[in-house]
């Protein structure tokens, strides 16, 4: 199966209103030719799961401010005022969500999991709505999974079948999402033969990933 | 000195060798800077590493190396990189000694308010609730007013961060330990009286009987 | 042909180019030597990796790569290792294509028991409930009949290793889909008889109307 | 912090009727080393917490043996008869977990999750005595963690500062061990500096480790 294709192959699976993964902290580790070619197809009201909202110029950010974003799942939003703008405006849903929360509610949802007990947020806004469980004396919030139609993930190396290497502070919620969404497609900073990677330091094993575009660099 | 200077260097009394520590955005990214020598400590980066060295000069600046903040910063030797549900492994499984955070409010049952200001300012919550929840000791670092208003409180005001998490607060008039029985004043800065730190907190103040004077000096 | 190995080579006609597929220890290993040279799978070990090889010989063995069984194995280029969360969040989290198993009872409502004999043989689940659990496609290899003793009933009697979850029971005698109805003869083996694969059945079998016969031909 | 010691060193942590977490699968990962030293020190009732019991010579099953473990909470036995018969002789207590859901606890522990829902078990005897929770339309067993006095681990590098790296597939249970243990303990089959380890290759950070012990390899 040949995994390496052109962005434009990628149209094919770009519907509005779909529910996206994108990877990337403050634009750190964010597939940003994939966020061009996003931009340059112009799918409108999607669904955005994701750490933060970039920058209005730098990663996800700047399909906030092209206007394709309905909606937005994320932990902080505070470096992109575009982000806010819309959504006192009421043009943007925010959902706000703490970090390690959305990074394990991601995780549960790619490993079969129905939900998980964190003490995250108890006794705050964050609790509103959810269910409240007892163990050993302690109060938890139960958090449910959440999953997307397609992730999109930047890869500092990664390998013909889809093995992916994260150089530094670029991993950030990259693995998590591989293993959440119908679809996963990685943005390759750079393309390397099976195997290059040793085996033991690969992250993201290649059956997660489904195709691979090589990136602007 | 300046006064964010003068609480960054009372909090880097607080850090033991060996800690895990996390600071946060602004005044306790500064305690990184007093940390004495013969003190190791780890700084975690709740975007993915710890080993955290100083903001990168323009030659070391590696666009794959990004702090909390976005900043570019450098790595110490021995540093390790991870994925975001390791690093929140660390944050909530108590694997982290000691977290330095700002706050909008904070009150003497030790409630922390610091992510929002309903109608005015929505950044979100990020990390913090996780890593206040999940530091084994949380220390406000923080400005003892806002524009003269009180931020240590009877009772938050604004939407918590969490619920009775706050160990300490330090301020450039002093330092408050929050305990069973309410917000005891610790030390107090040199140059002002109990009385002038009582008048700039809304909460009931307990001065401990061994108050000390605030080492702040340079 | 070997019973086994026709079992086996039958088993390796339901994979298809590009499946995860985990193989249980035992006869559900000898399928991948019946894999086409056009179709890849990516065999998956438990205990953590991917892109499993053969066994290893004598001089391929590598003291730090073993299969779930133990045996020292190889692993191909591609492979990549991880450690057992990543591993069951692969087989619990639907990752897995399809996954082979043995059984000692199976019924036609799709519950498999292969973990215990009470009082007898208790070795434990390792991890065959998660992998019954969490597999796309969950496949039975195994011999029709224990000792005479029918494997394949109307409601299996020792503890299950999972409820509801078998897709397809491949034997010697036949290959039977789990459905709602029912379970399903979809082919018999050459060399038999309806009557024949029914005698050795608790369950009730339903004869598809297009019944095949099985191919396991040299 | 000197991180590097020698095996006389961790008598002071040994206790009759500890908890232990000890890596491995099949004794692949398994800290030969320090169960040498356990079996020294002649350390009684202890609680074992891992994947297997291994072989009667190799691995864990050598305490099995030895008539150290008072319990076993572990998912698989089959390969060490040893351990089935003092269990059914009523010598030793065999507490079974599916290892997904045991892989899950000991996570839970080390991740500050109060427990989790997994599919796994439902409808087989693992469900007894648990809470079951309907999400979505589906039922789940809420899974509570599960953490030890001490953990012991095999690191294939380790450097000085305890980051671990591991080769191939003895990696298993000895990551996610590390995170749930008040004390950690890693035997080195190489002990390396500092920065040897690629920041980006480690699996393990050094902060997890107390201790690093050089392994007789």
């Amino acid at each position: 199966m040949e995994k390496i294709i052109s962005k434009e192959a990628l149209s094919e699976f770009l519907k509005d209103g779909m529910t996206l993964m994108i990877g990337g902290f403050l634009a750190n580790g964010t597939p940003e030719s994939l966020i061009d070619f996003l931009i340059e197809k112009n799918v409108k009201d999607l669904v955005i799961i994701c750490n933060d909202t970039g920058f209005p110029d730098k990663g996800i950010g700047r399909l906030v401010v092209n206007r394709q974003v309905k909606k937005v799942i994320t932990s902080h939003i505070g470096t992109n005022s575009e982000t806010g703008r819309q959504m006192n405006a009421g043009e943007i849903e925010v959902q706000l969500i703490p970090q390690g929360t959305l990074v394990e509610k991601i995780r549960a949802a790619g490993s079969g999991l129905g939900g998980f007990l964190t003490p995250t947020g108890i006794g705050t806004m964050v609790e509103e709505g959810k269910e409240k469980i007892l163990v050993d004396g302690k109060t938890y919030l139960l958090e449910l999974p959440i999953k997307a139609d397609l992730a999109l993930l930047k890869g500092s190396k990664v390998d013909e079948k889809g093995n992916i290497w994260y150089n530094k502070s670029t991993r950030n919620f990259n693995p998590v999402m591989a293993t959440a969404a119908d679809l996963v497609v990685v943005e390759a900073e750079e393309i390397v033969k099976a195997g290059e990677i040793d085996p033991s330091n690969v992250v993201t094993p290649g059956i997660f990933v489904d195709y691979i575009v090589k990136g602007r660099g | 000195m300046d006064i964010r200077d003068r609480i960054a260097k009372r909090v880097a009394k607080e850090l033991r060798d060996g800690d895990v520590v996390n600071l946060g955005i602004g005044l306790p990214t500064m305690v990184a800077n007093f940390i004495p020598d013969d003190v190791e400590i780890h700084l975690q980066s709740e975007n993915g590493f710890i080993g955290m060295g100083p903001i990168a000069g323009e030659a070391e600046v590696d666009k794959d190396l990004v702090n909390a903040g976005g900043i570019y910063v450098t790595a110490k030797r021995g540093a390790a990189f991870f994925d975001s549900t390791m690093s929140f492994s660390i944050i909530r499984g108590g694997h982290v000694d000691v977290t330095v955070l700002g706050a909008l409010q904070v009150d003497k049952e030790g409630n922390l308010a610091n992510w929002m200001i309903p109608g005015k300012l929505v950044p979100g919550m990020g990390g913090a609730m996780d890593l206040v929840v999940g530091a084994k000791r949380v220390i406000v670092a923080m400005e003892h007013t806002a524009k003269g208003r009180a931020k240590i409180l009877e009772k938050c005001t604004l939407p918590l961060t969490a619920k009775g998490e706050v160990d300490l607060i330090i301020t450039e008039m002093g330092v408050m330990e929050v305990t069973q029985g309410g917000l005891v004043l610790r030390e107090i800065a040199s140059d002002i009286t109990i009385e002038d730190i009582k008048n700039a907190t809304e909460a009931e103040l307990i001065i401990d009987e061994n108050l000390k004077i605030m080492e702040v000096a340079e």
